[in-house]
């Protein structure tokens, strides 16, 4: 098992590190200077008064919340996928039980046009 | 005898440690809350070490999803989110300082004090099965009342968050809270800061900002 | 079961990086020929199979402009890590019979994992540039990717349930009979439109996009287009090879040699997403949204069911 | 000769952007979206004094090594289009094989802001939000409609925008992706119509051809522009009306009716109507083999407030749509005066 994650993080590892030498490289070894023109963010043809990063207003923040809520209870799916042979009916009902009392939230949310942009 | 084990774990505790106190160094909220994301990773890499493997894998991927929604947050709240001028990310520092101390110098005592149970994983054992099986099993009750606690925060952060609804906007109806306790509440104009809004946008497109710079730092410094 | 061996550390890089780089240039190569034939152009084939290199050899001489305070850690990092993630997933699925670069047995919660994390490195492709249009398509897609996360664990669960383990390895064993796609027909479209969102193409073109002057690569020249294109066709082999595996049998195949079969189901895969991509219109972040939330998870919810009755 | 097509960035005044638009049937070329992305300027048209400023900066976006081809000084031959075409794989090839060619900036090497020194940590910048940070000031929060008071980008967009008809200048207020107000600045005049006037067909042809582009659909742009360039040949093609049919079914499969349905609703007509609309011009049009320009009944004409007003509210990419689903008649900049 470990020498299984040791693979998936050496192969990681060293991808990322390619392409970080590729761009670096190529940053360092450019000819070209960016002038202050140049680096002007594209708007078609004229400045922006002020930088793009700001508060920005994020028009579907309560779908994020529901998203948390709804992706922690992933995590007891996947140990219920291994057993599901197993246990057979007990974990069909467990699990669909526990998947009807998250999907009245999730009906609740939609129905609140939580969906929908703020 | 050091082994490539424990090798690693002080490599990635270190790496760990690095990035959680790199949060509280750099400006950008996106970069602290991406640091914090890379110091749970080198946890859930911790705890793969440890033989945990799906409790360490399953970090991983819980976590980024929270940072992500988190980061949104961060970017959405907090002035200045790219730190474009420097500012201090610490809030009380010597009170969290102390209290940080007292937290570490507790779980150090019991780390080295404690009777650890000594019972070691076999690394072949498949504890994903023992886990699905007790979650169906023994811990049945525990699964389906966590079932009924998520529903009950989505509906609260429904309740709290979204600003339409079925029944038109949130704001319809509305009444501010009193400014001190059992206090007359306010008309529901007071909902919306006017002033502020104005006074804002006034500005226009030659962004003065001077008024904003203005500003008493102290007064601005957040805790992330 | 067959034996699985594990690879060592040097090996496992030496086949992810040969699988990474054949299988993004026949997936650029294919984006070509897609666009070509569905524009009604001529297809010449020499052309067609040096366009990538050419294009490579071009942006790679091509001046990267870095644009005003550019947040540059960031910006080197998002392709370095989408890249990284496309090669992570790579690694837990089985190429042919008794080959998987890493057998692991969180296989599908790794996948997921490196999935969620490529979320993180699209973000920072838009964030990092400081520019309005990148900064608007990264968050709009980040709305999009979570929506498509859900499908895409739901999908991952119920393919896990016959196979009895998290493994992908496990998961194209217990196809031997039947393949997926057969046995949970809602499972594969779903998978494909979750494709479709991580490598952003096709309708769920939301991040590089036209109506955003070229949304979160509005800035980009150079290597660092050059860059970040290699990191999306590595992405979608890594999408495709899963897709092949989980739903299509993996290697499971009469006559030809299993890695064969592999690789051809994975091609198959990513020429209909390069065709996807080409011949789908986009639709807007919030009707994916509510699209993905409304439809597409009662859909995941009914392939579970699928999934385990089936097994039952 | 077997290439790869030349990426060009287009920035077309009014009078020539429907032209420009056929380009995307050629093979060697292919317009991009972003000036980052290309090899060569490409200038069309009549470009007004008031953008001649926009102009240099979007040529000074371009990456090196960059070239730079003017429309109206190509002399052609029969096809204008075939000439321009030749006239930019020529002149990429001449600055890729000799970079040090690259067209050189046109404005000044100067930050928009003294910043350099500037303040306690010498980056431009004071106290939280203040100053100018490495040369631009931060954006500043405004009441929002949901009662959030975030932060208001306000950007000044076109006149040479991808997605954007040539030299259409807007100045949007963003707060997070929505339209917060908007203001359709064509120099001089404060009125546009879209063309619901008589229009000969193969611009009709091009407009959806750019259409289809804005929408992610660039390998059918690539197919309209062919057919509005057989359009405007003199000669009568009898296949022509058929290929549009053809062009038209195969458009039905790509989900655009889904992705501007109710997009841009106004007096109960959506883009989706406005889109049917021109198409069904244009088929009338092929079909009347006699009748080459066409009216869009249908197409109602629409000035640039109640445009604005339509567009307020909406996310940036429905707004793009909402403004490509009318066929904009940018008159403006050419009426401006033109500098010598």
């Amino acid at each position: 098992m470990m020498s299984a994650l040791a693979a998936v993080l050496a192969v990681t590892a060293v991808a990322l590190t390619v392409q970080v030498a590729a761009l670096v490289r190529s940053e360092w070894a450019d000819p070209f200077v960016s002038t202050a023109p140049q680096r002007v963010p594209v708007l078609g043809g004229h400045e922006p008064a002020t930088h793009a990063w700001s508060r920005f207003h994020v028009r579907y923040y309560p779908m994020t919340l529901v998203f948390v809520a709804f992706e922690m209870e992933m995590m007891f799916m996947y140990p219920w996928a291994v057993v599901f042979i197993e246990e057979g009916a007990t974990a069909l009902v467990e699990m669909g039980m526990f998947l009807t009392i998250l999907g009245v939230g999730i009906v609740y949310a939609y129905k609140e046009r939580v969906f929908s942009w703020q | 005898m050091i082994g490539t084990i424990d090798v690693a774990f002080v490599v990635f505790s270190v790496a760990a440690v690095a990035s959680g106190c790199g949060v509280f160094r750099v400006d950008s909220m996106i970069r602290a809350t991406y640091l914090l994301l890379a110091s749970f990773l080198n946890v859930g890499a911790i705890l793969v070490l440890l033989l945990a493997e799906y409790l360490g894998v399953a970090l991983l991927f819980m976590m980024t999803a929270e940072m992500i929604v988190m980061g949104l947050f961060m970017v959405m709240f907090m002035m200045n989110p790219a730190g474009l001028n420097p500012m201090n990310m610490v809030h009380q520092p010597r009170f969290a300082a102390a209290a940080g101390v007292v937290a570490a110098a507790g779980v150090a005592v019991v780390a080295v004090f404690a009777d650890f149970p000594d019972a070691p994983v076999d690394a072949e054992s498949d504890t994903i099965r023992e886990l699905g099986i007790e979650l169906l099993g023994g811990s049945m009750l525990v699964f389906e009342s966590i079932g009924v606690t998520l529903m009950a925060t989505m509906v609260c952060s429904v309740i709290l968050s979204s600003a339409t609804g079925r029944f038109g906007d949130g704001y319809e109806g509305s009444v501010a809270p009193a400014l001190e306790p059992g206090g007359d509440h306010r008309p529901a104009d007071d909902l919306y800061d006017p002033d502020a809004a104005m006074g804002h946008s006034m500005h226009g497109m030659d962004m003065g900002g001077m008024d904003h710079g203005e500003m008493d730092h102290g007064e601005m410094e957040h805790d992330s | 079961m067959n034996e699985v061996e594990q690879l060592s550390a040097p090996l496992a890089i030496v086949v992810v990086a040969a699988v990474l780089v054949v299988g993004v240039y026949v997936s650029s190569v294919v984006d070509v020929v897609a666009f070509r034939s569905v524009a009604g152009q001529r297809l010449r084939p020499g052309s067609a199979a040096l366009h990538p290199a050419r294009v490579a050899r071009r942006l790679s001489r091509q001046q990267s402009v870095r644009t005003e305070r550019p947040d540059m850690i960031l910006r080197v990092l998002a392709p370095a890590a989408f890249l990284g993630l496309a090669a992570a997933a790579v690694t837990v699925i089985p190429l042919s019979p008794g080959i998987v670069v890493a057998d692991v047995r969180t296989g599908i919660v790794l996948f997921g994992a490196a999935q969620a994390l490529a979320i993180v490195a699209i973000f920072f492709h838009g964030w990092s540039p400081n520019s309005p249009f990148a900064l608007v398509a990264g968050y709009r897609f980040v709305a999009v990717a979570l929506s498509y996360e859900l499908l895409s664990m739901f999908v991952l669960i119920a393919a896990a349930i016959p196979a009895e383990s998290l493994s992908i390895g496990a998961i194209v064993e217990s196809q031997a009979g039947l393949w997926n796609v057969i046995r949970q027909p809602l499972g594969l479209p779903l998978f494909l439109i979750v494709s479709l969102g991580v490598t952003f193409s096709g309708p769920l073109d939301l991040l590089d996009s036209n109506d955003l002057a070229g949304g979160g690569s509005v800035e980009d020249s150079g290597m660092q287009r050059l860059a970040w294109q290699t990191a999306r066709h590595a992405m979608r082999i890594a999408f495709a090879a899963c897709t092949a595996a989980v739903f299509l049998g993996g290697w499971h195949g009469p006559v030809l040699p299993g890695g064969l079969w592999m690789a051809l189901k994975t091609f198959a895969v990513v020429a209909l997403l390069g065709f996807l991509d080409v011949f789908v219109a986009r639709i807007s972040a919030e009707r994916f949204v509510r699209l993905a939330w409304g439809v597409l998870l009662p859909f995941a919810f009914l392939n579970l069911l699928i999934a385990g009755v089936g097994a039952l | 000769m077997a290439v790869t097509p030349v990426e060009v960035f287009v920035a077309a005044g009014s009078d020539r952007w429907h032209d420009v638009q056929a380009l995307r049937a050629h093979e060697l070329v292919r317009l991009v979206p972003t000036p980052r992305h290309a090899t060569v300027l490409l200038v069309a048209g009549t470009i007004p004094a008031s953008a001649r400023e926009a102009l240099d900066r979007v040529h000074d976006q371009l990456p090196h090594p960059r070239a730079v081809a003017t429309w109206d000084e190509i002399v052609a031959g029969n096809d204008v289009v075939d000439a321009v075409a030749s006239e930019i794989v020529g002149c990429a090839h001449r600055v890729m094989a000799d970079p040090s060619t690259s067209s050189p900036g046109r404005l000044a090497d100067e930050e928009p802001n003294d910043w350099r020194g500037v303040g306690p940590f010498g980056q431009g910048g004071e106290g939280m939000m203040g100053g100018t940070p490495y040369g631009r000031a931060m954006a500043m929060t405004a009441d929002d409609r949901d009662g959030l008071s975030l932060d208001r980008l306000e950007l000044r967009l076109g006149p040479f925008l991808g997605q954007l008809p040539g030299g259409l200048v807007a100045d949007v207020a963003l707060q997070g992706e929505v339209i917060q107000s908007i203001e359709f600045a064509c120099a001089g005049s404060k009125s546009f119509v879209t063309a619901d006037r008589a229009v000969p067909v193969a611009r009709r042809l091009l407009w959806l051809s750019h259409a289809l582009h804005v929408q992610g659909l660039d390998a059918f742009a690539v197919g309209a522009a062919r057919l509005a360039r057989r359009s405007a040949r003199l000669d009568d093609d009898p296949g022509l009306a058929r290929d549009f049919a053809s062009l038209r079914r195969r458009m039905r499969w790509t989900g655009l009716r889904s992705a501007l349905r109710s997009v841009g609703d106004r007096d109960g007509r959506d883009t989706l109507a406005r889109w049917s609309a021109h198409l069904d011009a244009i088929a009338a049009s092929l079909d009347g083999a006699d009748s080459r320009p066409v009216s869009a009944d249908g197409s109602m004409p629409i000035t640039a407030a109640e445009l604005a007003e339509m567009i307020t509210g909406l996310a940036l990419t429905d707004a793009v749509s909402t403004i490509i689903g009318f066929d904009i008649d940018v008159p403006a900049m050419t009426t401006a005066p033109v500098e010598a």
